[in-house]
């Protein structure tokens, strides 16, 4: 127990907290801003992968961190093209549409990586963001307050503008907001594109500021948990980055209990469980109150009804 | 012998990862020395591998090498099938008489682990070393526990930390979990997975490196490593397959620092960092191990915290 | 741009689309040989010859759409009740799981006895992990998208707590990795020196048998009509619930076959690597065979020859084998396309 | 009236929309074809027609949703360009969609502004707040702009719809079918507002199926046959058998309803509250009710207050809270749709496309929805679908189900005829009880009174009926005995030769059950 408030207490564990949660944030927002306007994105995976590889060669071509992580973010929205076009105009299943983008981003960037590279034993590093000089927790690389700015900004644009009435609006019934003029096909595109460019950011985050090279599989199932965390959130950006941090905070700390006594008699399975059946556990006690988009998943043909 | 060998790579792995690297990387030097042609395929998932590795005897290849762990039976079934291909497969078995074209290896370096060990515990100020793995396998395991023999042997009081991330490639929670370490007082890190030795440099700390020498990427950081070499391995398997010896064996013994399948790393930038007494203990026991007076005890069991 | 369908499509229309289809996705093919420094021509045929182009090579095609048979049913049938399950890679496992369990000697049956025990199980094991999920859903609300998916992490970690716990093989060196099964609880081969196991037929046959119960019987009316309109049923008097939880237990169930018949046809043991996705794959194959039961073999026929053909085609053309990937997302991507356009024209507003 | 030939320069001043040659086809469908219209500031203009005639799609032309294929349209002079919403917005045209397209989960104002602003924007709530509060005034449109669209009763969402077109400023208004859902108070609320509306020179397109209303409100009316205009006359100049035989192209014999001979009570309400939030808007609070053989029991009401709650009721779907239900002489042991079906109660369902249908199934399969687990459908697990098709063939001949077959799916089929093959599941089997819940909602004339028809039918035949309707004239058309219901009440029984509209609107509206 004495440990576990030691964990609690300490600077280093917050500031671990808002590392790991960083990525998390940004995907996440970057998948609401899609599931806001109707269009559950599966690619989000493939798009992480792809967002952290691109934004790392670019670095590593020589390019200054922040336009590599532009780069990111346009790839990412290039894989939210696809996407986007697929599922929107054709209103084709955004399951399997969103399962493809993530084997073909993933399987591309992995080929891209080998042309790149064929002869390398280990990736080249590039000299990644580096941590403000901050007390405590506060110590952060500069995407980390990018990552609490854009979810900032999201809540803001969703709730205060009128680019995000409409967005709210055409993920809660299409038909409403062409009956205002204004056009389904190129909000839902948007929101697409702009969500993919957010979820490349976040896989970025881990090659530019949480590590400083590319690794196949690196991502390793962080995107299906930004899937879980916009659910969770109740489709709420300030939910949202709540439950990321929650899961962070559970990931941090499991990693500390592996070396407490605990950790000696649990395998280490368990602390890794940890997060994804509290996940669980929280959806079903929230699930009354979450409000899914009415027409998440559902597509918008014109002029059928 | 006039053409050179048709040798196929199989790796569950991309060739980036550390243990398969050596395997890769020995391959290319012998291509480039005009012994052998290579191809190779990487990432294969364990449930692909008998059918690529079927694809490579029916395309006439004369050596296959790989790692078969977790698919022992059905690589036995396809060697058998293709008793003309010679297959050279890292596995935790030992080789069966019975199927005369598979011979077994594995990565033997316990010796040059237990040699850093040495170096390490007498590196650690805080007595608390923390080792970051990716799963608890023997290939693992039997490495983590000579590095923790060696250090105790320069260092009775050392504690360990052992933690295992589920993963071979996530860089960023590894270097999550050497971070918790280090704030749990750990003072020197024993780098199994990329990510470790990052976050020593972070903090101003040391590490140890393994299979690999990321020296040059960490200066200040990495003190030594134990460092596997295939070469002896492949250059066995390729004189066997071309006198037409090639048989069931043990190539792992080929990995022992004896044959010069492993070594301690040069020293490099910790030259004379290293407090001498300690230095001379490695020299003797490396000494020892060569001329097979010590041998190192190989324990593939999981490693605990303590 | 509206979407208008086609009453009566022709051939042309019918096998046009998806020829296209096939063609951009060689054309991507040979793209990538391009850039990767190989010659773009010969990708077809390599593509073809890996995929059919000997018995070693159908054979092999013919192994991999096994256990995507299962997975494709499973979600075939869920999805057409609407019961959006994800979690088909969990299912899969919770079915090797059980063959393990009861299959490496806890039961010293013959095989007659045994191997329908081990697929019951099996099912039973990937039943209750679908079970709950839309139990939640059923009475709580909870998305099930979402719970199915994240389960699937979950059973990982446990599958691999017990390989690395009760069930490793003490034989096994220390590998996180299961006993083998008794003789007795391998499905045999379907002929002698084939090396085509009995789970393929098992795969076939219960694809006909979905499509029987689908479509010939009450509870696949049921299942149909709940998924098609749950007002409607409801008020029709549809025993609404009891059908998604008899969808869950039967879509869980074959995507537990899946696991079964790697386990005990293919494999022998089990690993953590059993399935690379065959239960997310399992999600493409039915959405390609519009959720058609005996769509899925064809769909999963296909899905197979594209990675097999084309992952033989990397080491015959020397590209990376990541080319194999590739074209398989860009096939189905390309193919969901063609296929809404065999039934539907583009006209212009 | 306006009179056309009072000078062409005024007439062209105030002339404000003009259709001309409008045709739109769909694949071999022709739904408009060389459709040309013109309207007035300040007009009214009706335009009638069978259902699937091909009014929505006009209109869906004017609105920009659609593009002709020939013809163009013109606001105040201009051509608008084809096929976008925008566009004709801006030029002043504003539309109420036959299905409401308001975002449920957002609010009133948030409906009302959503499109209305550049992007980039934000701001101006409070302006918006207060325009939406100017109309509401003006128009005699009152609605809580931060209600949330879901919490709102149909009447209030019609008066969102209609702000919504009056805040993007049109000067053409066009209402699809805006009463069928309303009640007749909304609905006078409405005509209202219409007026309101014209007097400050809106030109206003209505389109609606009861013939009354149309007369009551319309300057001009055009009806539509198969996509084609068929007439055009001047309200006063015509009367609702003339525009009847222009729509159908035949004569409509009105059914005409005998004096009932009640018999046995077969199901009697006792008391019956049903538990709240069961269904959308009120829950039954202690209503008591019987249903005689041969008689029709009309229950008027706003819609909400409660009426849900009683089909569902007799539907199966709901179970008494509190009170008992008789079936017969006995309480049934257990409730659900399959015994209600099983006790013989046939069910018409308020909402055909999602409760009474299932769109993509075919008819045949829709046809035994209810009945597949019974011979000859069912052979143990089995279904026999040839012996069900035959059935759904027998349905369709002996209704007059316009379809291409049994085999198609039942989303071809126009709300009319949808609506005659779920009258014919539920009265197959000559069901001692029928539940008819807004059995005419939308359609037209013809399908109206085959409907009404045959429940009249089926009545003389024994049956005993509830009707709800929110139609104030059907209920007095078809009903022998009235309650009205309120806030979940029922109020004592009234018969039909005693029923006074007012005194009926009037508790309709909460003044009367409680105080009888
Ligand atoms: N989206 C569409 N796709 C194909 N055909 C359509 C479509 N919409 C309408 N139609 C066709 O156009 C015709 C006219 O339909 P429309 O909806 O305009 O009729 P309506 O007069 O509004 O009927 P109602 O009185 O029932 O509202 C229909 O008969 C139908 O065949
Ligand atoms: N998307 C569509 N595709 C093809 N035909 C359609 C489509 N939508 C409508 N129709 C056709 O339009 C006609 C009228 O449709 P509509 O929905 O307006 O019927 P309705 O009688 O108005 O029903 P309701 O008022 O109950 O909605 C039908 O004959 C139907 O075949
Ligand atoms: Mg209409
Ligand atoms: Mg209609």
């Amino acid at each position: 127990m004495t440990e576990l408030f030691e964990i609690l207490l300490s600077a280093s564990f917050w500031a671990a907290v808002l590392r790991i949660a960083s990525p998390l944030i940004l995907a996440t927002m970057g998948e609401l801003i899609c599931e806001r306007a109707g269009v559950l994105n599966l690619g989000i995976e493939g798009i992480m992968v792809a967002g952290a590889f691109a934004g790392w060669i670019a670095a590593y071509a020589g390019l200054p961190l922040w336009p590599a992580v532009v780069v990111a973010f346009l790839t990412g929205a290039g894989f939210g093209l696809i996407h986007g076009a697929l599922t929107v105009p054709f209103g084709l299943s955004q399951h399997v549409v969103g399962l493809g983008i993530t084997l073909l981003a993933t399987s591309a960037t992995y080929f891209a990586y080998r042309v790149a590279l064929p002869e390398v034993s280990s990736p080249p590093r590039i000299e990644p963001f580096q941590p403000l000089d901050l007390p405590g927790a506060l110590a952060q690389t500069p995407l980390t307050y990018a990552a609490f700015a854009i979810a900032g900004l999201t809540a803001l644009v969703l709730y205060r503008t009128p680019l995000g009435l409409s967005l709210r609006a055409v993920g809660e019934n299409p038909a409403a907001v062409e009956a205002q003029g204004g056009n389904v096909t190129a909000l839902r595109m948007g929101a697409v594109i702009a969500g993919s460019g957010l979820m490349a950011v976040g896989g970025a985050f881990l090659t530019l500021s949480a590590f400083n090279s590319f690794f196949f599989e690196m991502v390793n199932g962080r995107g299906w948990i930004c899937i879980a965390l916009v659910v969770f959130g109740a489709w709420r950006p300030g939910k949202a980055v709540l439950g990321a941090l929650l899961f962070a905070a559970f990931d941090a700390l499991q990693i500390r209990l592996q070396q407490t006594d605990l950790g000696a008699v649990l395998p280490y399975q368990v602390f890794l469980m940890t997060p994804y059946i509290l996940s669980i556990l929280a959806l079903v006690a929230m699930s009354r109150s979450a409000r899914v988009p009415a027409a998440l998943m559902v597509p918008y043909r014109k002029g059928t009804r | 012998q006039d053409a050179p060998l048709q040798v196929a790579g199989i790796y569950t792995v991309p060739v980036e990862q550390q243990w398969v690297s050596r395997i890769h990387q020995a391959a290319l030097a012998a291509q480039d020395a005009g012994q052998i042609e290579y191809t190779f395929s990487e990432n294969v998932s364990n449930t692909d591998y008998a059918r690529v590795m079927r694809e490579y005897a029916e395309g006439g290849n004369d050596l296959i090498i790989g790692e078969i762990f977790a698919v022992e039976d059905e690589a036995r079934e396809v060697a058998a099938d293709y008793p003309e291909t010679a297959f050279l497969m890292g596995s935790s078995f030992l080789h069966d008489p019975a199927l005369p074209n598979l011979a077994v290896f594995d990565n033997y370096i316990q010796d040059a682990s237990y040699l850093t060990g040495l170096i390490a515990g007498a590196m650690t100020e805080s007595n608390n070393i923390g080792m970051v793995g990716g799963f608890p396998i023997p290939e693992v395991n039997r490495l983590m526990h000579a590095f923790m023999a060696g250090a105790r042997e320069t260092n009775p009081e050392v504690e360990f930390q052992v933690a295992f991330i589920g993963s071979w490639f996530d860089p960023p929670k590894a270097k999550e979990t050497a971070f918790a370490m280090i704030e749990n007082g750990a003072d020197m890190l024993y780098a199994e997975r990329f990510g470790v030795s990052d976050a020593a440099q972070e903090r101003g700390l040391l590490a140890i490196g393994n299979v690999i020498d990321t020296q040059a990427d960490y200066p200040e950081t990495v003190v030594a490593s134990a460092i596997w070499h295939f070469e002896p391995t492949l250059q066995a398997a390729i004189a066997a397959v071309n006198d037409g010896s090639f048989t069931a064996d043990n190539y792992g013994v080929y990995s022992y620092m004896k044959e010069g399948g492993s070594s301690l790393a040069p020293l490099g930038t910790f030259e004379g960092r290293v407090p001498e007494e300690t230095m001379a203990l490695v020299r003797e026991r490396e000494a020892a191990i060569k001329a097979g007076e010590f041998e190192v005890e190989i324990d593939d069991s999981e490693p605990v915290s303590n | 741009m509206r979407l208008e369908a086609i009453a009566r499509p022709g051939p042309a229309r019918t096998f046009g689309p998806p020829l296209i289809a096939l063609g951009a996705t060689l054309g991507v093919g040979m793209a990538l040989a391009l850039i990767a420094g190989a010659a773009p021509l010969a990708v077809f045929g390599q593509i073809v010859t890996g995929a059919v182009g000997s018995r070693f090579a159908l054979l092999e095609t013919l192994n991999r759409a096994t256990p995507l048979i299962f997975t494709g049913l499973a979600v075939a049938v869920a999805f057409r009740a609407k019961l959006w399950n994800i979690g088909a890679e969990a299912q899969l496992y919770a079915g090797a799981l059980m063959t393990v369990v009861l299959g490496t000697g806890a039961l010293g049956w013959p095989a007659w006895a045994l191997l329908p025990t081990l697929a019951l199980a099996s099912m039973l094991a990937g039943a209750l992990c679908l079970v709950w999920a839309a139990w939640a859903k059923l009475r709580l609300g909870v998305d099930e998208v979402v719970t199915t998916l994240l389960f699937n992490f979950v059973m990982l970690l446990f599958v691999s707590m017990l390989l690395e716990g009760p069930l490793k093989d003490p034989m096994g060196m220390g590998w996180p990795k299961s006993e083998r099964l008794v003789a007795e609880a391998r499905l045999p081969r379907i002929a002698e020196g084939l090396r085509l196991h009995w789970g393929f037929a098992l795969a076939v046959i219960s694809a006909g048998l979905v499509w029987l119960v689908q479509s010939r019987t009450t509870w696949g009316f049921e299942m149909r009509a709940v998924g098609a309109g749950l007002p409607a049923a409801r008020f029709a008097g549809m025993p609404v619930n009891a059908t998604i939880l008899r969808v869950a237990l039967l879509s869980g169930g074959l995507a537990a076959l899946a696991g079964f018949s790697e386990v005990s046809g293919a494999k022998g043991s089990l690993t953590l690597d059993l399935s690379p996705g065959y239960g997310y794959t399992g999600i493409i194959v039915a959405m390609l065979a519009l959720l058609h039961p005996l769509g899925v073999v064809i769909a999963a026929l296909f899905v197979a020859g594209v990675f097999v053909g084309a992952d033989a085609m990397s080491r015959t053309a020397g590209v990376p084998s990541y080319v194999a990937d590739i074209l398989l997302a860009t096939a189905l991507l390309t193919m969901v396309l063609a296929l809404l356009f065999t039934r539907f024209r583009v006209r212009r507003e | 009236m306006t009179s056309p030939e009072t000078g062409a320069q005024a007439s062209a001043d105030a002339e404000v929309l003009r259709l001309d040659g409008i045709t739109k086809r769909f694949g071999e469908v022709t739904a408009n074809e060389d459709v040309s219209l013109t309207l007035r500031a300040g007009e009214i203009v009706a335009l009638l027609g069978e259902n699937g005639a091909g009014k929505t799609t006009l209109m869906n032309i004017l609105f920009g949703h659609y593009a002709a294929d020939a013809g163009e349209v013109r606001v105040m002079g201009r051509r608008l360009p084809p096929g976008q919403p925008r566009a004709a917005i801006e030029a002043g045209v504003g539309m109420v969609h036959q299905h409401f397209t308001l975002a449920d989960a957002l609010t009133v104002q948030e409906n009302v502004t959503l499109g209305t602003r550049p992007w980039w924007r934000p701001g101006g709530r409070a302006a918006a707040r207060a325009r939406i509060e100017d109309l509401a005034r003006d128009y005699g449109l009152q609605v809580d702009p931060d209600a949330a669209i879901a919490d709102l009763t149909v009447g209030q969402r019609q008066r969102v719809e209609i702000l919504k077109a009056l805040y993007g400023d049109a000067r053409v208004l066009i209402l699809d079918e805006p009463t069928a859902v309303l009640t007749p108070q909304e609905a006078r609320a409405l005509f209202d507002t219409l007026r309101r509306a014209t007097a400050r020179g809106l030109a206003v397109i209505l389109i609606s199926h009861k013939l009354h209303e149309v007369m009551a409100t319309a300057d001009r009316i055009v009806v539509l046959r198969h996509g084609r205009v068929v007439g055009e006359r001047a309200t006063a100049a015509t009367d609702p058998a003339d525009l009847a035989r222009l729509m159908v192209g035949a004569d409509i014999a009105e059914p005409k309803a005998m004096p009932a001979e009640p018999g046995e009570v077969l199901l009697r309400l006792d008391a019956v509250s049903t538990p709240p939030g069961a269904t959308q808007g009120a829950a039954l609070d202690r209503a008591s009710l019987d249903l005689r053989a041969g008689q029709i029991k009309g229950i008027a009401g706003v819609s909400g207050n409660g009426q849900s709650a009683l089909a569902g009721l007799l539907e199966g779907l709901i179970r008494p809270a509190s009170g008992t239900l008789t079936l017969g002489n006995a309480a049934p042991a257990d409730w659900s749709p399959r015994i209600a079906v099983a006790a013989g109660i046939g069910r018409i369902p308020e909402d055909r496309h999602h409760t009474g249908t299932i769109a993509d199934f075919t008819l045949t399969e829709n046809a035994i929805l209810e009945t597949y687990r019974d011979a000859p459908f069912a052979r143990g697990p089995l279904i026999d679908w040839s012996a069900a098709r035959a059935h759904a063939e027998d349905l369709i001949e002996a209704n007059d189900v316009r379809c291409p077959g049994p085999d198609a799916a039942i989303r071809l089929l126009s709300g009319g005829n949808m609506q005659k093959l779920i009258l014919a599941r539920a009265l197959h089997g000559a069901p001692r009880i029928i539940l008819a819940n807004q059995p005419v909602r939308g359609l037209d004339i013809g399908a109206v009174t085959y409907l009404q028809s045959r429940l009249l039918a089926a009545r003389d035949a024994g049956a005993a009926i509830l009707l709800i309707s929110e139609d104030l004239d059907e209920i007095l058309a078809l009903s022998d005995v009235i309650h009205t219901i309120h806030a979940g009440r029922l109020s004592p029984p009234v018969p039909r030769e005693r029923a006074e509209v007012e005194a009926l609107g009037l508790a309709m509206a909460g003044g009367g059950a409680d105080a009888a």
